[in-house]
């Protein structure tokens, strides 16, 4: 059986959802997802470790070997995104059947359950998926069920965020599409490392040029990287809060990863680097991004906006420490692609909870909080202080390995704008403390309670893990490395 | 192929539906011409049929005329004169248009059509990579449409009250007292058409066709019974539950194919192993796998349909009420 | 030599473009999903027209003729029709939602009545 | 006997696409929607039987005849029932016929 | 001889369109989308004559169901807007 891991990876929950459809039972749908969910999990674990101990592992769908049938191919950087999102999927469905019980109406929970595992598997099928088609359809799979889930939020806003969602989701993914017909038609494969070996040969071609800017913005525009990033806040900002921290957690990494996927290991780093400018664009756009996105945040009212503009901003971050295009500048990127995950959803999971108790998450509701719901509100300052970058959370981990990156290309300048820019982030998060410490509670929130249990769970480990990965690094920064590094072994 | 040009200017949302229903038809017959049956088969249903009916059944919905609205026009003509720009400026290195030796036609693609009758043992090259080679695609492209049947229900789906059905539907049969003739065709055409389905289904493997053609053909023929006897009558043939039953099931049917492929032995998806001589095993697997498409597809369809209508019965019977 | 090679190509490219520019440039949310549709099916064109080979003929194969056009994007456009009607029927869900919480589907009315409502 | 069968097959396929382009200037010249339904159903249903019959005399397979019989068939029974209901549901909706404003001869097709 | 036809048939497509394209009222486009979907029924068969692959039947034969479908679905669903025409935009429909 252990031979058949990456393939169940994907597949157990994908044949979970339809069985959720037939247990019906909403409670019932919840536990069975949970430990769908959890196998998940511990399928990534394993998988992660038997590629640090054995390398590569590769695995042909039907039995037929790879450029005529599909095969998976999982290396250290896949098994690595994986572990993130089976992880992140599973500490977030803990506190899945409270969240809903209060934001959706009854008929729609074994629904959302289902739509929710979809939504995972597409993931874990994009990332496991050795083939450029078969990461088109998981795409749409998990983009799909994404905006389903969205639209699924009590506000009416939630309908037309998920549009806007759907229409810049479906022109990306078309334009992924126009870029994989355009190498298709040069290569005569799909196989993303037979594209890989055969690509060089055409690359001078003005085809696989565009088929190259086709697939990055395409890419790009699922990433939500700054110009284009317009459906992101209010698509966070109305969907069910569980949902916010499942995508934000999520979503975006997955995007990531294609980024890497292609620019790395497919069209390979010379050619990634040389034929476009792509080094100085995505520099200058991750650095708009996080300037852009936290001056916006400053000024939100609703705090989902708010972190969702901080979610852009950290994208931004990621982008940075990618545009070095040196180990240590990719080693921040996925250090900062695991720890996102953590801190925003564990962010957004203490969102839901005030939601839970007080129905809005506008900030003037927050006066007082910090004393009627002290393990939140708590849980909420150390995710902000771990965005920030503060020593000892797993912020400062990844900003530490950027800002060396920049000094070991003497960008210094760059350097110093990523270390301004914390300074908005401190503000941001600031206004937050200020609203819940320092000023008394409102008189409708007079009785509100601690969130229950249910919650305080999932937040609690997600905000231990913040720390954790904060003082003892070893773990998340040897595995990225030990990815990075693979990266560019495979780049000539 | 000028008509898109048309689709742009035209403000009337129906006429622009009736356009892009041509241009579905018309794309159609271009496949044909380009040798792709089975995608011309598919485009022909699902474009001109299916995804056209359903626009129509949406704008009854929310109103057919578009505002004039111009914002930005020149912001978007830029952006799509670049993106247009950068795609002709790729296709400048493209081998020609049907040239044999093209790289897209040396690689992987000469394997199919010269090995897959031993490999398979199945005519139609498009089912054996479609079922075969890359089955895995099509698992994923039943999960997709799975997923579309779920998004709309969670979007659409209304509780319903009993009394309600009741008044709706004299108001529809009332519509349609007077279709007699068409009453009467479409009573003795809609088992051929159930046939032709099944005919589809089972011939994918040597003619154009498969599971997603036939599910399609299927849900078609029931939505001709329910547009022309109204849904209630239909509604009584085929629930709600039913049909997503059946969807959940075409879906795990095709997996636990995959499963019982993974105990056998083989790897997921790999049907030699489902029958002591391989190329009966695939068979079997593709005949198996097709029917799990077709089921899926069928009743997802069925939902999609139901579900638009029946919200569309829901708005009229509030606004007949506001009206009384 | 150049233009009879490439022209078909170009046809497809500016067919797709209009389905763009309908889906960007348009305020009306039916409309803009048209688009889409159009602009899902110029790719499909796209596709086929890669696999059409001189003299070949459909990938059915049928004794005495050896000349067969590329099934593999056939094969991939079949999936990719499937997720198109996917997205439609999805985008078609939400707009039908929108104009009952909004009561309108033109963007610029619904952004409006959002600005007022915050 | 080949040469019988043959130009028949020949004959029918001109008559039905002569009688399809009549149908087609129809549709394009008439003044009305009534006048163009006229044009269209009658020599639709026509035109394409023609054509239909003049493929079936032209295949030896019994398996392409049938099929080629169950278009017809099909083409028999949507046709005209498609154009009775559109005629009728236009009629129902208060789409009226031109009559006044043009003289008589206009109607004839 | 067939590729007249096929010529004939592709002339009268176009014509077909331009009514579609033109056609003042719901009713002339609806006509010329089933016009045209008879026409794409005799175009593929005699495709399938012209190419020597008699397979392409099953094609023609959907293609003759679906149009009469969508004919059916969109008299159907075009009642309802007929209703609005007439209270509503009755000026701008008639001919």
């Amino acid at each position: 059986m252990l031979a058949h891991l990456p393939i169940l990876q994907v597949i157990v929950p994908l044949l979970a959802a339809p069985l959720c459809l037939i247990l019906r039972r909403s409670s019932l749908v919840w536990l069975f997802s949970l430990i769908i969910s959890g196998i998940a999990f511990l399928i990534s674990i394993s998988l992660l470790q038997q590629i640090m101990a054995s390398g590569t592992i590769v695995y042909e769908l039907g039995g037929w070997d790879a450029p005529w049938g599909i095969e998976y191919r999982i290396d250290k950087l896949n098994a690595f995104v994986l572990l993130i999102i089976s992880a992140v999927s599973t500490v977030v469905l803990l506190a899945a059947q409270t969240s809903i019980e209060k934001e959706l109406p009854k008929d729609k929970h074994t629904l959302f359950y289902v739509l929710y595992l979809l939504s995972l598997s597409g993931m874990l099928g994009i990332v496991s998926s050795g083939d450029v088609f078969n990461v088109f359809v998981f795409l749409e799979i998990s983009s799909l069920s994404a905006y389903a889930l969205i639209a699924l939020g009590e506000d009416r806003r939630a309908l037309w965020a998920s549009f806007q969602y759907l229409i810049m989701g479906t022109i990306g993914a078309t334009f992924i599409l126009i870029g994989i017909g355009l190498m298709y038609q040069m290569t005569g494969t799909l196989n993303l490392d037979d594209l890989s070996r055969r690509l060089p040969e055409v690359a001078h071609t003005r085809t696989v040029f565009s088929a190259f800017a086709f697939v990055i913005v395409g890419i790009c525009l699922k990433l939500a990287l700054f110009p284009l990033h317009l459906w992101l806040p209010n698509a966070y900002a109305y969907a069910p809060s569980i949902v916010t921290a499942f995508l934000a957690a999520t979503a975006t990494k997955v995007a990531i990863y294609l980024l890497i996927r292609f620019t790395f290991s497919v069209f390979g780093l010379s050619f990634s680097f040389t034929t476009l400018p792509l080094q100085i664009l995505f520099m200058v756009l991750g650095l708009l991004g996080i300037f852009v996105a936290s001056t916006a945040a400053i000024y939100q009212k609703n705090v989902k906006h708010l972190f969702a503009y901080s979610s852009i901003a950290q994208i931004g971050y990621m982008i940075v420490g990618f545009s070095t295009s040196t180990v240590t500048g990719l080693t921040a990127t996925l250090l900062h692609v695991f720890n996102h995950a953590l801190m925003k959803s564990a962010l957004f999971l203490a969102l839901g909870a005030v939601m839970y108790r007080i129905g809005s998450v506008q900030l003037s509701q927050f006066q007082g909080l910090g004393r009627q719901m002290p393990f939140t509100m708590a849980a909420i300052v150390i995710g902000g202080l771990s965005l920030i970058g503060v020593p000892l959370t797993v912020g400062f981990v990844s900003k530490w390995y950027l800002l060396m990156a920049l000094v070991e290309n003497g960008w210094w300048l760059v350097a110093v704008l990523i270390l301004l820019s914390s300074l908005l982030t401190i503000i941001y998060v600031w206004r937050i403390f200020e609203v819940a410490y320092f000023k008394p509670p409102l008189l409708e929130t007079e009785g509100i309670k601690e969130a229950p249990i249910s919650f305080l769970i999932p937040i609690w480990i997600l905000v231990m893990a913040n720390i954790y990965f904060g003082i003892d690094t070893r773990l998340s920064v040897q595995v990225a490395q030990a990815a990075s590094q693979s990266l560019f072994g495979v780049a000539p | 192929m000028g008509i898109a040009v048309a689709i742009v200017r035209m403000k009337d949302l129906v006429a622009v539906i009736m356009l892009a229903g041509i241009y579905g038809l018309l794309s159609a017959s271009f496949f044909v011409a380009m040798d792709a049956v089975d995608v011309a088969f598919t485009e022909a249903s699902v474009g001109a049929g299916i995804s056209s009916l359903l626009m129509l059944v949406a704008i009854t919905m929310t109103g057919r005329s578009e505002h004039p609205t111009r914002h930005k026009p020149v912001l978007a003509l830029v952006v799509v004169v670049i993106t247009g720009a950068l795609l002709i400026y790729g296709t400048l290195d493209m081998p020609y248009f049907g040239s044999a030796d093209a790289p897209i036609h040396g690689h992987v693609a000469p394997r199919y059509i010269n090995d897959s009758m031993q490999e398979i043992g199945v005519p139609n090259i498009v089912t054996s990579v479609l079922a075969s080679y890359r089955a895995f695609d099509t698992f994923g492209e039943v999960v997709v449409i799975f997923t579309a049947g779920i998004g709309v229900l969670t979007l659409l789906s209304v509780v319903r009250l009993p009394e309600d059905v009741t008044k709706s539907y004299s108001l529809n049969d009332s519509m349609y007292e007077q279709q007699l003739i068409l009453r009467i065709v479409t009573k003795m055409l809609i088992p051929f058409i159930l046939l032709f389905a099944l005919y589809v289904q089972f011939h994918g493997e040597y003619g154009p066709g498969g599971g997603f053609q036939a599910g399609v053909i299927f849900a078609a023929a029931i939505i001709l019974y329910a547009m022309v006897f109204g849904l209630r009558t239909s509604r009584r043939v085929i629930n709600q539950p039913f049909i997503q039953l059946a969807a959940a099931m075409g879906v795990l049917f095709y997996g636990s194919i995959g499963l019982v492929s993974l105990l056998n032995g083989g790897n997921f998806l790999d049907y030699s192993v489902l029958n002591a001589d391989p190329i009966a095993g695939q068979h079997l697997g593709i005949l198996l796998i097709e029917l799990g498409v077709g089921c899926t597809v069928a009743s997802v369809m069925l939902i999609i349909f139901f579900n638009f209508a029946g919200r569309r019965e829901v708005q009229q019977n509030r606004r007949d009420k506001e009206t009384k | 030599m150049m233009l009879m090679g490439l022209y078909n190509y170009w046809i497809v490219v500016v067919l797709m473009m209009i389905g763009f520019y309908i889906v960007i440039a348009h305020g009306n949310l039916i409309k803009k999903i048209v688009g889409l549709t159009i602009f899902q099916t110029s790719v499909f064109i796209f596709y086929i027209s890669t696999a059409k080979v001189d003299g070949g003929t459909a990938p059915i194969l049928v004794e005495g003729i050896n000349q067969y056009s590329n099934p593999l994007p056939h094969v991939l456009i079949l999936t990719a029709i499937v997720v198109g009607i996917a997205t439609t029927a999805l985008g078609l869900a939400l707009a039908v939602r929108i104009k009952e919480a909004y009561g309108s589907i033109e963007e610029q009315e619904i952004q409006k009545k959002d600005n007022q409502s915050c | 006997m080949e040469i019988v069968i043959e130009i028949t097959s020949a004959l029918c396929l001109l008559i039905g696409s002569f009688l399809c382009v009549s149908g087609g200037v129809g549709i394009l010249r008439f003044p009305d929607f009534y006048t163009r339904i006229h044009a269209v159903g009658v020599t639709d249903t026509l035109g394409a039987s023609m054509i239909l019959v003049g493929l079936m005399l032209q295949s030896q397979e019994s398996l392409v005849v049938a099929k080629l019989l169950l278009i017809l068939l099909m083409t028999l029974f949507i046709n005209p029932t498609a154009t009775h209901a559109l005629a009728k549901a236009a009629f129902h909706n208060g789409l009226m016929p031109l009559l006044s404003k043009r003289s008589a001869t206009d109607k004839e097709p | 001889m067939l590729i007249a036809a096929t010529l004939a048939i592709l002339v009268v497509m176009i014509l077909a369109i331009i009514r579609g394209v033109i056609g003042p009222t719901l009713y002339d486009r609806i006509l010329a989308v089933n016009m045209f979907g008879t026409k794409t029924v005799l175009l593929i068969s005699l495709l399938g004559f012209v190419m020597e692959r008699p397979q392409f039947l099953d094609i023609a034969i959907v293609y003759a169901l679906i149009n009469f479908i969508s004919v059916i679905g969109v008299l159907r669903y075009s009642d309802s807007f007929a209703f609005k025409q007439s209270t509503h935009e009755k000026e701008s429909e008639e001919p």
